[in-house]
């Protein structure tokens, strides 16, 4: 059998999508910036694509940009309110510590520049309250910028009330919807959200192409100077087919939200009892105010790397940590923030469901897991401590899920 | 450039001599949990100092298995003075090579034989210099 | 008839090019940076486009970054230089004032933080001397930025006289080569090219995807900070189909250069010996030291924006000035660099022909220019004081290409 | 999200009154072409001070040609009060719009035509009040 339970790292591109974006690529070639007939096509097209897309996030055409991707996105929303704060004597930014990388790696930047960045704690749950952002906004915070779902363990933030909180104190907010876009109603007015950033690939859509939402009003910096593309935001012949791409699957995955959700619930719940059998594991993240799409656990006294080679030599690919720290030796910084000790942090599997997943398939996944997990601590020699009690346990034989 | 070698994924895959030796002439673990990989190597010594027989149990990533696997192959049969020549090189060429940020693994393979070593000779109050062992003491996460 | 002649702007994808690139979608859809099998083959395929981009342009698959496209990689390159040399407090950076707007924007937002920037003159046939860059060279240049093909008239700079120039003074040399490499032969260590930028709809590849070749030991600065894609200097899941698609683009385009040379060379001639008939028209650029695909001309008395709309409703599709800057009322940056005043920099065509274009076309081509053109000259008031003399004309009436 | 409504694109392609009146009674040029566009308007205008025909030569874009064509049709037949109402919203409406940076294409109709009923006061001894009308000599590309 082969189960591919990644679809947080990236999903494949739906046929439908395809189909989307073939005549983008030979019919409809021209350059949207050319003022004959080919290109003011593709410039329709492309103002259409806008209007769909604004549509679906409750957002106006103007307020949406495209982009290369989630981390452009991510790193142009954070710069640009940088600089808005900087202009105002405002150089301090708030954020947690299990954000992706994209953020995390600009905000660094920033710091090096001078700025100054609280990483809010994330409770055991993998959760952030509006309270604690309230408590950590300053006079002179710039920037609030936390992720709508989190990418490793899918953990749901509060983001209508942290976006309240910040248009109370008029500070900017910006989430990382990533993770969130296809799995949740997403309605940039009502959940006050002045900036939010999207990546195609994460629900069936092309890699390479994103959106940043910016409420009008917000003048963003360019990362990419260049030409008068996305009114001059944005540099860059624009990636027409890709974007046409990102539409249609947009529309696709957010007109099946509920749809999924509730067949995702059943299979989440069949996937954490049956990995909770196996003892001395826990499920990462909120047992409820997850995606319903993702299980994460920890297993003790095994590594997360060995466990999903041999997973994928089953036929199931799925991840430990998250794709983008899989060249790095740390365990999930994601992980750690949420209070696990590193003796098992490095020890997580993700599985993420795509929308054609089974039971037959959840019963496969738990089956490799478990066989996997066992054949591993069979040869494990800090397994054996555990058994033997030379060190302690780290969770309770079984955990309630 | 695929992730590992063929190599490394047989070694992986169907590791050598994995397991315990109950009445050991030798163990030695190196690593640690927070790091991620542990390795402890069981010796079976014979009076002519060779090694009769090992076994290994590994907590770690593919190559950090994989490592082990080979290093045990590597000094299954020969007399302890060689086992103590094997260098991490030996290892990772032995395996077709390893990932630039992994060959810390072929570098724990080494230093577990190592302290097995040692314990057979602290057992047997045999001389040995400390300097050619590695002080598992000041060991910290992947600083090879 | 349809002609589309502007292919400076972009390109239409070819059919083998979408073919290459679809298994990307659907099938090879892993995350490069997963570990199992579906990624790993991506992974796989990722570093062998990047082998094969890498032996096109003599460099080593190590230096070649994928990035966006054209204009960020222009981008990244300024930047890393600029930051290299601020290091060793060089601030100064040498370019010319007929660049694309991807480099003229980020040296004005380097400017604007205290680098001192020198724009080069450029001759009336469009090109500068590599003795000119080497006068320019001071202690403190950071960077010399020259692009080696002009993207509105297609005049060739002499590239690798310049990089040597900039290699005896131990200056970074970049060129944008979007324009160049699929008419020009480039081996980066020959021409002592330090890095380099390509766009792949240039060639007949997709929109959205680039290189940036940097020299090993040039140490990139980030313009997307995030995942550790790309060696940790591009974070971004990796638009694998883009890129995939773009290396057969490449490989195709620079093995036909000689053969498409030879064809367009042709045509190139008939088109400027056919406009050049229209009175008080003129050639811009220099007759030889050109892409062999593009003809630019100014014709006095008319404006470019009625007459590429008249030349549209003909079924030829042409542009005046570039496409980037067709949203603004400025006569082309470069048409002024080159001297021509702006009377007639208002009323430029550029044609950029494609590799299927035949002799028909480039005569219906002549034909419906000098129509159109003979159309509006008829009401143009301007036109009107350049016959009775009210008005000094500019070119003579006929002059010889 | 066309370049151009349909009307300004008909009124492109298909100019109305374009040409030159030999005998005008009055004559108004606009622009420059250091700006990239010129536009002469010229005016019949019978003893009631109504415009019996209207003339236009443009050098310039789309917009351009297209506002002079409407805005010589808005005029043609008016009397001349009528005439000197046009605003460039007018012409710009009459086109179903213009693109925001191609406004200045119909400030530049209303312009010609106010500075042609001028030169027709100017030669019939008219008085009038300058302020109503553009001064040329300050004017600046696309400053409108
Ligand atoms: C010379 C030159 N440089 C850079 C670019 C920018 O490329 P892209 O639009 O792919 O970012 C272009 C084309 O648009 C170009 O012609
Ligand atoms: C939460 C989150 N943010 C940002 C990104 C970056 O998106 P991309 O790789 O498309 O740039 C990802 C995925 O990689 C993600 O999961």
């Amino acid at each position: 059998m082969f189960v591919y339970a990644d679809n947080a790292a990236t999903t494949a591109v739906s046929p439908k999508v395809v189909e989307a974006m073939l005549p983008y690529f030979t019919e409809v070639y021209g350059n949207p910036s050319s003022l004959y007939s080919v290109g003011q096509k593709a410039k329709e097209v492309l103002e259409e694509a806008r209007e769909r897309v604004a549509k679906i996030l409750g957002a106006a055409p103007r307020e949406i940009y495209f982009t290369s991707g989630g981390s452009e996105a991510d790193n142009q929303a954070i710069i640009s309110a940088a600089r808005i704060g900087e202009k105002k004597g405002k150089k301090h930014i708030i954020s947690t510590k299990f954000e992706h990388h994209a953020v995390l790696h600009t905000l660094q930047a920033l710091e090096k520049e001078g700025f100054e960045v609280t990483l809010l704690d994330v409770h055991t749950n993998g959760v952030v309250t509006a309270e604690e952002v309230k408590n950590a906004i300053r006079e002179d915070t710039a920037l609030v910028t936390i992720m709508y779902a989190n990418n490793e363990i899918g953990t749901i933030q509060p983001i209508a009330e942290i976006g309240a909180v910040c248009k109370e104190a008029g500070v900017i907010f910006h989430t990382d919807a990533v993770q969130a876009v296809s799995h949740l109603h997403i309605d940039v007015k009502e959940q006050n959200i002045d900036m939010l950033s999207i990546s195609a690939h994460k629900f069936h859509g092309p890699k390479g192409v994103g959106v940043l939402y910016a409420r009008g009003g917000i003048v963003l910096t360019n990362v990419i100077n260049g030409g008068a593309q996305e009114r001059g935001k944005r540099a860059g012949t624009e990636n027409l087919a890709g974007i046409v791409g990102m539409t249609v699957a947009l529309e696709d995955a957010v007109a099946h939200i509920d749809e999924n959700n509730a067949k995702f619930e059943k299979l989440q719940d069949r996937l954490i009892e049956g990995l909770s059998k196996i003892p001395y594991s826990e499920l990462n993240g909120d047992r409820n105010q997850r995606v319903k799409s993702n299980v994460n656990f920890c297993f003790e006294g095994i590594e997360g790397e060995s466990l999903l080679l041999l997973l994928d030599d089953k036929g199931v690919a799925v991840s430990s940590g998250s794709a983008c720290t899989s060249g790095s030796l740390d365990p999930s910084h994601v992980l750690l923030a949420i209070g696990r000790p590193h003796e098992v942090a490095h020890g997580s599997l993700r599985i993420s469901l795509g929308e054609d997943a089974t039971e037959e398939q959840v019963d496969y996944i738990i089956k490799s897991v478990s066989e996997v997990v066992e054949y591993l601590r069979g040869f494990s020699p800090f397994w054996g401590d555990l058994v033997s009690g030379k060190r302690p346990h780290i969770f309770a034989e079984h955990s309630v899920a | 450039m695929a992730l590992y070698s063929e190599k490394v994924m047989d070694h992986f895959r169907n590791p050598r001599n994995v397991g315990v030796i109950e009445d050991a002439d030798g163990v030695g673990e190196v690593g640690n949990p927070v790091c991620g990989d542990i390795m402890k190597i069981y010796l079976k010594i014979n009076d002519d100092k060779v090694i009769d027989d090992v076994k290994f149990e590994t907590f770690g990533c593919g190559s950090a298995i994989a490592s082990s696997s080979m290093a045990t192959e590597l000094i299954k049969g020969k007399p302890l003075d060689e086992a103590l020549q094997l260098t991490n090189k030996a290892v990772t060429e032995a395996l077709d090579g390893l990932p630039t940020h992994k060959l810390h693994c072929s570098v724990l393979a080494e230093e577990a034989i190592k302290s097995a070593v040692k314990n057979y000779y602290d057992k047997n109050g045999i001389e040995y210099d400390p300097k050619d062992f590695p002080d598992p003491e000041v060991e910290s996460c992947h600083m090879h």
